[in-house]
């Protein structure tokens, strides 16, 4: 009867993880047509697209790479969002909450783009390829700011578990984000990377590789994409508002702190153009690294 | 007659006799081969108890031999590689000529590590190190290609570091009359600084040569890519750890006598970071396999390097563990290119193309390899990562912590590379004909990648070995505080529960498999590489579509600055100051075998003959 | 034997591209070793067909030789035919042609701003200015007919008057895209990273524009000033008071500087154009096109485009039908062999860019 | 400009011995014949000596009853501001033209295009031989004696209602059956 | 259990709703008529509210819109796209010149009648077709699938050796990968 729970629970979070994605995509797609001075299409298209990918024949494959890699990246997301409270205090199911730590879930999240990135080479596609060396350089440029935001918390709660920063945040009565206001900086702005919104949209940069890793997969492949995509960005922005804004107590303000996250990223994406993979990773190593070292200086020090 | 005398015996004998059936019968030498590897580590893990001893002179000098807790974790790590390559190895190097040399040598290497486990005093741990080096560095030199540049490389280094290891040996002796490293120990508190200090430095400088640590790493990616791939399983799987296990015995027991030596140790931490950060970048930037994985290898002692000199329990565990799957995974994967250069004739990545297909076994045992490299869940050396990162947080190490974290995620840069260059990307026509290697060489590697696997999930099983040898060393227990066979604990009591992880993984993938995927492939079918979405034009045949030339350019571009300070050119000034010596050197070594091994007996029969002049001071 | 260096295709189908044509570019890395361009995708071989059309057949072709800018074409084409038959135009046609031809610049000026922009990254930007354009060509629809092509300039003036009221309707529409580009330079000249990406990339030099005979703004913007309309006036633009923007660098920056001010420019000469409007007549009616023939003889006659300079040679032997049109587009020089010396070396990211800043385009190279 | 041209007409006059004028007065601009062998000479010394640094354009005619091509290197002064039309015609058959593409790159273009369409070589060409055509086998399609409404009547497929130049209306009445009103009979032919 | 014919009519239903509320359409100016594709996409006219965006490979793409004339050497990559998308996926014929060739009637070098080459579902007149008759196409297209008329792909595989023998009498050095789906 627990087992059934647990699992009814897992998928239960997942459809939460799937729907808010999504939603969360189209009404991304709604505010840029905004800003573009479009009416834009409606906020379930997102929805529409992916039932539609899925409908599609998949007729081809280059190997069995190519199927896996979608498959590695459902897994990644699903298994990381398993470890995120998705709310404080057991308001949700707690699934493997407090089974693994950050460091952990880091490592985890790298799990589904790696293999993804096997599936695009699998392809043969020169463009896949060019895409994913630059998604991993990428990848190494936003992650050094991240982990030393993450490290300035870890130092200043002595725990490295997200339920652990959960509670010092209910403790202390302050969120994160004000009481380690450098960390919060260089976390954000390893997040702009993270999201892969312009201007570090240089993995599938359609002008410049065509659609990059994504190039040979259609039909269900890409609804599997799509898909995961949309949990992993409902797990990163869940992270964020768990580790830095105290986490939210229901569904309601869930919505609302991680929608409030995750127009930073979007509405810096729609006024810029897209950076040189060089260009991306210097960006990373210029004030997001000093803001990581002063969170990592404010943290020894108080 | 005492067991360690029969091993050893058995080791010698084999290495003669395999020389001498080398040049009368091909099945016989691999027999004897194979035979002389398996029944001495049979005969190991049977027949010798920890804490047993022998005692024997030798021309005056009392010599101990004996396994203590903490070198049965190497012993684990040697033999099981020793055999599992050498079954490999039988297969590898089938049709090469100077076989028999090639398996003397071979034995004399694994020999050599066992006695500097065995050995309790520190000239029989001198000689063995030398035998090793020398039957190590006759490997390097095997293929006979680049001798001068490669082979002289790490014949000067490990001179050079072989000499600083007599120094602090003679210095000892005359310290405290006494050839015993436990008595060098007890009476190592009463040295004054100077000599404090001395003694460790001059016995890093001969660990670090052999762990590759920076600034001392310089043979390392030459030597590593010049030896006989299946020798370098063993090479940089085990023969490395050596240093590494002399290493964690000076720090632990000199060391951290002294009230001032944590400096020191935050100075071998740091060289341990920046090898770890100098090879991930210098990995990256290789287009060669064996390279790659030399620099690779640099970079993951590099880690473990960390670890020891931070030294908490937990770093302890880390750093060991570390090793122990650092000669899982890095053995595997040197296997693998050894395959793919037996079967295709080459280990350039902008060659070899698109083999995923033809050799899916080499790819699984990579990828799984890779994955543990990498330190992703739920393979193997994530634990290893896991304890790191935690160990340094917990011991207050930041920056450390986040340029080990930089040097661990620039390393996925360098597993995709050696991915895609083989496996992924296009199958081209002239790449047809390969075939997958024979079972001896896959069964060593599959073995060795579930090896990994399993201790993904229960570190505990290598863990608790760990736990016996540091408590020997004077930790207390770390069971049950860091750690339980699948479960992990930090500093603060975080922990991390593997069965569950791997569960959810497995069923994930499973649902994922059975409704999604499995579904799906079966109206799917296979199309050729070639038949890719190239802008609607049709490709001929001579154009290039797999990208492999400056795979990370962007990237290196970035860390340009980083990279523009290389040690390697200041080595090469030095050198060319010393021409005139080198010139020498270079008169002597002419570049056979042969020349180098009646060297080596020479050298030996010298110090044994005016061992009283040296060593009476 | 394989290539050392991996092959990528630029086109035909690639979001990237300028049209329909094909870049084959090696590269190492990230960096371009060396570019092939690939055209004929467009050929539809219209010098061959006016074989078979008569002069006032061969006219209609004319527009669609480029599709971003097609008035000066049949500009041209009138102007040619109007140099060998010896036809004159009124002086109001001259000033409306004026006005068609600078709205034409503008539009396309809007177009290039969506396309630089776009090809780096930021698709703001051509949603703006794309859409603004159509402004541009409700005013091109409501004067001709047609939102793309126009066929209005033709031998002997132009084809219908200005509708009543149209001069106020164009001075505002001027009025509200003076105000776009101003936000237009805030989201794209303010933008670092847009200076970043553009800057030092794509160099032209002196040398090389000589070398390769490069035109327009591209010349104008490695500071070389030169603009047919200045040096080899036509219509009535030896009359109007406009400047010649140049900057220096010669790279996708000095271009993109060059084009901002050229299309304020635009604008100018479209309000100078409309205030100093000459009344009378719009047309020299031309003979019955069935029987309309030309006297022997051959002219050139060269245009600004937005991409350049473009020339129109005609041969007329006397008969019913053009000897021959041949027209040299200003991509005809930057496509080709320009753009393969400029992207060598260059980064795999730019390509696009590049292309959009020389100005690309394949139908004008193929016909 | 009469007084700057007469001195142009003079000094290539006075270098190039076979230079025909062929004077336009009322235009800026030169016009001489001259033989094929001479273009790259005197290119390069309009463009070294009179400052001609810009080639606007290649011309291409094909004089089918002379049968003859004539080619028309069309060359701009930015400082003169003055045309020069240098004018070469060679044979219509197997014709080699001088190469001028080291003076200015862009000739490159010019050339294979007319190497393709009219089947003109040009010593030292390089480039594909395919520019604008693909896997092409007829004979080269600009030159006027290709009828290219026979070929592609041959080649292509049309739809029925425009077998010639008819008027659509026409055709359209006639395949329906219906007449045509009388206010559209005046525009047919 | 639901009869399976049935149940798959439920699914065609619900799939060609989303099928035509999603077009994605492939990013290929085959000819003139690509200059009113931007205008159609952006602001003013704005294709992405009915669903219709871009798609930048053609394993991606749903639509293959034919921007008017097709020369030989287009057309061979026209139809080595269109056997690269995957189904189901639609042709729209755009401008005059893919219906009777245009004013191009009498060109060598390009193609007149653009369904005997490929499977063509909606045709745009005009030169150009304007932005809002490139939507009204797009209006009939999603019509056409709502009722699961759009079926040209279908014909494409029944009728492939007529294509194949119509393409390739224009295109006479024919080396492709074979369409196999």
């Amino acid at each position: 009867m627990e087992l059934l729970t647990h699992i009814l629970g897992a998928i239960a979070t997942v459809i939460l993880a799937f729907v808010v994605g999504m939603s969360y995509g189209g009404i991304v797609r709604k505010i840029t047509a905004r800003v573009h001075n479009r009416i834009g299409p409606p906020w379930y298209q997102n929805f529409i697209d992916a039932f539609k990918l899925y409908g599609k024949t998949t007729a081809i494959h280059h190997g069995w790479m190519q199927i896996m890699g979608p498959a590695f990246l459902m897994v990644s997301s699903v298994v990381t969002l398993m470890f995120i409270p998705v709310l404080t205090n057991g308001g949700w199911f707690p699934n493997l909450n407090f089974e693994g730590d950050l460091i952990f879930l880091l490592y985890l999240m790298v799990f589904g783009p790696l293999g993804m990135a096997l599936g695009a080479g699998q392809t043969g596609n020169p463009n896949s390829a060019i895409g994913v060396t630059r998604g991993l350089s990428q990848m190494v440029g936003f992650e050094i700011p991240w982990v030393m935001a993450l490290v300035a918390l870890m130092i200043q709660f002595d725990t490295t578990s997200i339920t652990g920063l959960m509670e010092a945040q209910a403790q202390s009565g302050t969120w994160n984000m004000f009481s380690s206001p450098f960390a919060f900086i260089a976390a954000v702005l390893a997040m702009l990377g993270m999201f892969r919104y312009s201007p570090f949209d240089i993995v599938g940069a359609p002008t410049e590789l065509a659609s990059g890793p994504v190039s040979e997969n259609g039909g269900k492949y890409l609804f599997t994409m799509m898909s995961s995509g949309s949990i992993f960005a409902f797990v990163k922005l869940t992270l964020y508002v768990d580790i830095f804004m105290g986490g939210a107590d229901n569904l309601v303000i869930l919505l609302l702190k991680t929608f409030s996250i995750y127009m930073i990223p979007v509405l810096y994406g729609i006024v810029s153009p897209r950076y040189r993979t060089e260009q991306a990773i210097r960006f990373f190593w210029g004030w997001p690294l000093f803001f990581g070292v002063l969170a990592l200086i404010y943290a020894s020090i108080f | 007659m005492e067991m360690i005398y029969l091993i050893f015996i058995i080791f010698l004998g084999g290495a003669v006799a395999t020389y001498l059936l080398g040049k009368i019968n091909g099945v016989l030498r691999d027999i004897t081969f194979l035979a002389t590897l398996i029944v001495p580590a049979v005969l190991f893990y049977t027949q010798v108890s920890i804490g047993q001893t022998v005692d024997f002179s030798m021309s005056g000098m009392n010599l101990q031999w004996g396994i203590t807790d903490f070198g049965y974790i190497f012993a684990y790590i040697v033999l099981g590689l020793g055999v599992l390559a050498g079954i490999y190895a039988v297969a590898a190097m089938k049709g090469k000529e100077n076989l028999g040399f090639f398996y003397s040598n071979y034995i004399l290497s694994i020999m050599a590590m066992m006695g500097i486990l065995f050995s309790r005093d520190l000239v029989s741990f001198f000689i063995f190190w030398e035998i090793m080096t020398w039957s190590s560095y006759l490997m390097v030199v095997f293929s006979g290609k680049d001798v001068q540049k490669v082979g002289i490389k790490y014949f000067i280094f490990s001179a050079v570091g072989a000499y600083a290891m007599l120094m602090a040996i003679v210095t000892t002796y005359s310290l405290t009359g006494s050839m015993m490293i436990d008595s060098l120990v007890t009476a190592y508190p009463g040295f004054d600084f100077s000599m404090q200090l001395l003694i460790p430095i001059l016995l890093l400088i001969g660990f670090g040569v052999k762990s590759a640590m920076m600034p001392l790493h310089v043979w390392a990616s030459g030597s590593y890519s010049h030896a006989p791939m299946a020798y370098t399983a063993v090479f940089s799987g085990a023969l490395s750890k050596m240093g590494i296990y002399g290493m964690i015995i000076v720090i632990v027991s000199l060391v951290s006598q002294i009230p001032e030596g944590h400096w020191f140790r935050e100075v071998i931490a740091w060289l341990g970071g920046i090898t770890a950060v100098g090879g991930t970048l210098w990995a990256v930037a290789q287009d060669d396999a064996k390279k790659l994985l030399a620099y690779s290898s640099v970079a993951q002692l590099g880690y473990i390097i960390v670890g020891v000199g931070v030294g908490t329990p937990l770093a302890m565990l880390a750093a060991l563990f570390m090793a122990v799957m650092h000669g899982l995974f890095k053995g595997t994967l040197f296997m693998a290119v050894g395959a793919i250069e037996k079967q295709t004739g080459t280990t350039n990545f902008t060659e070899v193309t698109g083999l995923i297909r033809k050799m899916p076994l080499t790819f699984l045992a990579s990828l799984m390899s890779i994955i543990a490299l990498a330190g992703i869940p739920p393979l193997g050396g994530f634990i290893g990562k896991w304890m790191l990162y935690e160990s340094l947080v917990g011991s207050d190490h930041y920056m450390l912590v986040i340029v080990v974290f930089f040097s661990s995620t620039a390393a996925f840069l360098y597993c995709y590379k050696f991915l895609f260059g083989f496996f992924l990307g296009q199958e081209e026509p002239e790449w047809a004909h390969v075939k997958e290697a024979p079972a001896m060489m896959v069964v060593p590697m599959i073995i060795m990648a579930i090896g990994s696997f399993i201790l993904g999930v229960f570190p505990g099983l290598i863990l608790n070995p760990i736990d016996a040898g540091l408590q020997e060393l004077g930790y207390a227990s770390t069971q049950g505080r860091y750690w339980e066979m699948s479960m992990l604990f930090n500093e603060w009591g975080d922990k991390v529960v593997l069965q569950p992880i791997l569960y959810t993984i497995i069923a994930v993938f499973v649902f994922f498999f059975v409704f999604v995927v499995a579904k799906n492939f079966k109206k799917t079918r296979y199309v050729s590489t070639k038949d890719i979405s190239s802008s609607g034009e049709i490709p001929k045949a001579h154009e290039n579509l797999t990208f492999s030339r400056g795979f990370f350019q962007p990237f290196l571009r970035a860390v340009e600055p980083l990279m523009k300070h290389q040690i390697d050119p200041l080595y090469t000034g030095f050198g060319r100051g010393m021409e005139a010596i080198f010139d020498f050197v270079r008169r002597i070594y002419t570049g056979n075998g042969q020349t180098y091994a009646l060297y080596a007996i020479i050298f030996a029969v010298l110090l044994l003959i005016f061992k009283n002049q040296l060593f009476g001071l | 034997m394989r290539d050392k260096a991996t092959t990528l295709y630029i086109g035909p189908q690639h979001p990237g591209i300028t049209g329909n044509m094909m870049v084959r570019v090696k590269v190492e890395g990230d960096t371009i070793v060396k570019a092939t361009t690939e055209v004929g995708y467009l050929h539809r071989a219209f010098e061959k067909l006016q074989e078979k059309r008569n002069w006032l057949q061969s006219f209609t072709l004319m527009c669609r030789f480029c599709v971003p800018e097609s008035d000066p074409m049949e500009e041209s084409y009138a102007r040619a035919v109007e140099a060998i038959e010896g036809r004159e135009v009124p002086e109001r046609a001259k000033y409306i042609r004026v006005m068609v031809l600078e709205l034409a610049r503008l539009a396309s000026f809007m177009l290039w701003y969506g396309g630089q922009n776009g090809s780096l990254g930021l698709y703001t930007m051509g949603q703006w200015s794309v859409g603004d354009r159509n402004y541009i060509l409700d005013l091109f629809e409501e004067l001709t007919g047609g939102r793309v092509y126009h066929m209005y300039i033709w031998p002997g003036g132009v084809r219908k008057d200005l509708p009543k009221g149209f001069e106020q309707k164009v001075l505002k529409t001027m009025d509200y895209l003076e105000k776009r580009l101003g936000d237009y330079d805030d989201l794209m000249f303010d933008n670092a990273i847009f200076k970043k990406r553009t800057q030092g990339v794509g160099i032209v030099d002196k040398e090389k524009a000589i070398e390769h005979g490069v035109v327009g703004a591209v010349l104008r913007g490695c500071g070389i000033k030169s603009d047919i309309r200045i040096d080899d006036p036509y219509e009535v633009y030896d009359k109007l008071d406009f400047e010649v923007p140049t900057a220096e660098g010669g790279d996708i920056w000095a271009r993109a500087l060059v084009r901002r001010q050229e299309a304020r420019q635009s604008i100018r000469i479209i309000r100078q154009v409309i205030a100093d409007m000459p009344g009378g007549s719009f047309y020299n009616k031309i003979p019955n096109p069935q029987k309309w023939k030309i006297p022997a003889g051959d002219a050139y006659v060269r245009t600004e485009s937005v991409r350049g300079e473009i020339g129109m040679y005609i041969a007329s032997d006397g008969g019913l039908y053009p000897r021959r049109v041949h027209l040299r587009g200003a991509a005809y020089v930057h496509g080709i062999t320009l753009l393969e010396d400029v992207l060598v070396g260059e980064n795999l990211a730019d390509i696009s860019a590049i292309m959009n800043s020389l100005g690309t385009c394949p139908p004008e190279i193929e016909r | 400009m009469q007084q700057l041209k007469a001195n142009l007409i003079e000094h290539i006059k006075t270098s190039f011995k076979d230079a025909r004028e062929k004077d336009y007065p009322n235009e800026n601009r030169l016009d001489f014949y001259v033989n094929k062998q001479c273009i790259p000479s005197i290119l390069t010394y309009a463009k070294d000596r009179l400052g001609y640094i810009h080639l606007s354009h290649i011309a291409i005619v094909d004089w089918l009853e002379d049968g003859e091509i004539e080619l028309i290197y069309i060359i701009w002064s930015p400082e003169e501001k003055i045309k020069m039309f240098v004018r070469t015609r060679v044979e219509r058959e197997n014709s080699v033209m001088p190469n001028i593409d080291m003076i200015w790159r862009q000739a490159n273009t010019y050339e294979r295009e007319f190497r393709e369409m009219y089947g003109i070589q040009f010593q030292g060409l390089e480039g594909e031989q395919d520019f604008l055509l693909e896997d092409w086998d007829g004979p080269p399609p600009m030159r006027r004696d290709f009828d290219t409404e026979a070929y592609a009547d041959d080649t292509f497929f049309h739809r029925p209602g425009r077998e010639d130049a008819q008027d659509v209306r026409e055709a359209i009445t006639k395949r329906s059956g219906e007449e045509i009103p009388d206010f559209a009979k005046k525009y047919s032919r | 259990m639901i009869n399976d014919k049935n149940s798959q009519k439920i699914v065609d239903i619900i799939q060609n709703w989303a099928r035509k509320q999603s077009i994605w359409v492939l990013a290929y100016g085959t000819g003139c008529g690509a200059i009113e594709i931007p205008p159609t996409m952006t602001s003013r006219y704005d294709a992405e509210r009915l669903g219709v965006r871009g798609a930048a490979t053609p394993r991606q793409a749903d639509v293959l819109l034919i921007t008017g004339y097709l020369t030989t050497k287009t057309l061979k990559r026209v139809i080595r796209v269109y056997e690269q998308m995957q189904d189901p996926k639609y042709v729209i014929g755009f401008g005059s010149c893919t219906i009777n060739g245009g004013m191009y009637y009498d060109s060598y070098n390009t193609i007149k009648v653009l369904d005997k080459y490929l499977p063509v579902d909606v045709y745009i007149n005009g030169c150009m077709p304007r932005p809002e008759s490139v939507l009204a196409g797009f209006g009939k297209l999603q019509e056409l699938i709502g009722n699961g008329e759009a079926n040209g792909a279908t014909k494409y595989k029944e009728n492939l050796e007529w294509y194949r023998a119509n393409q390739k009498k224009i295109i006479p050095n024919w080396v492709m990968p074979e369409y196999n789906w």
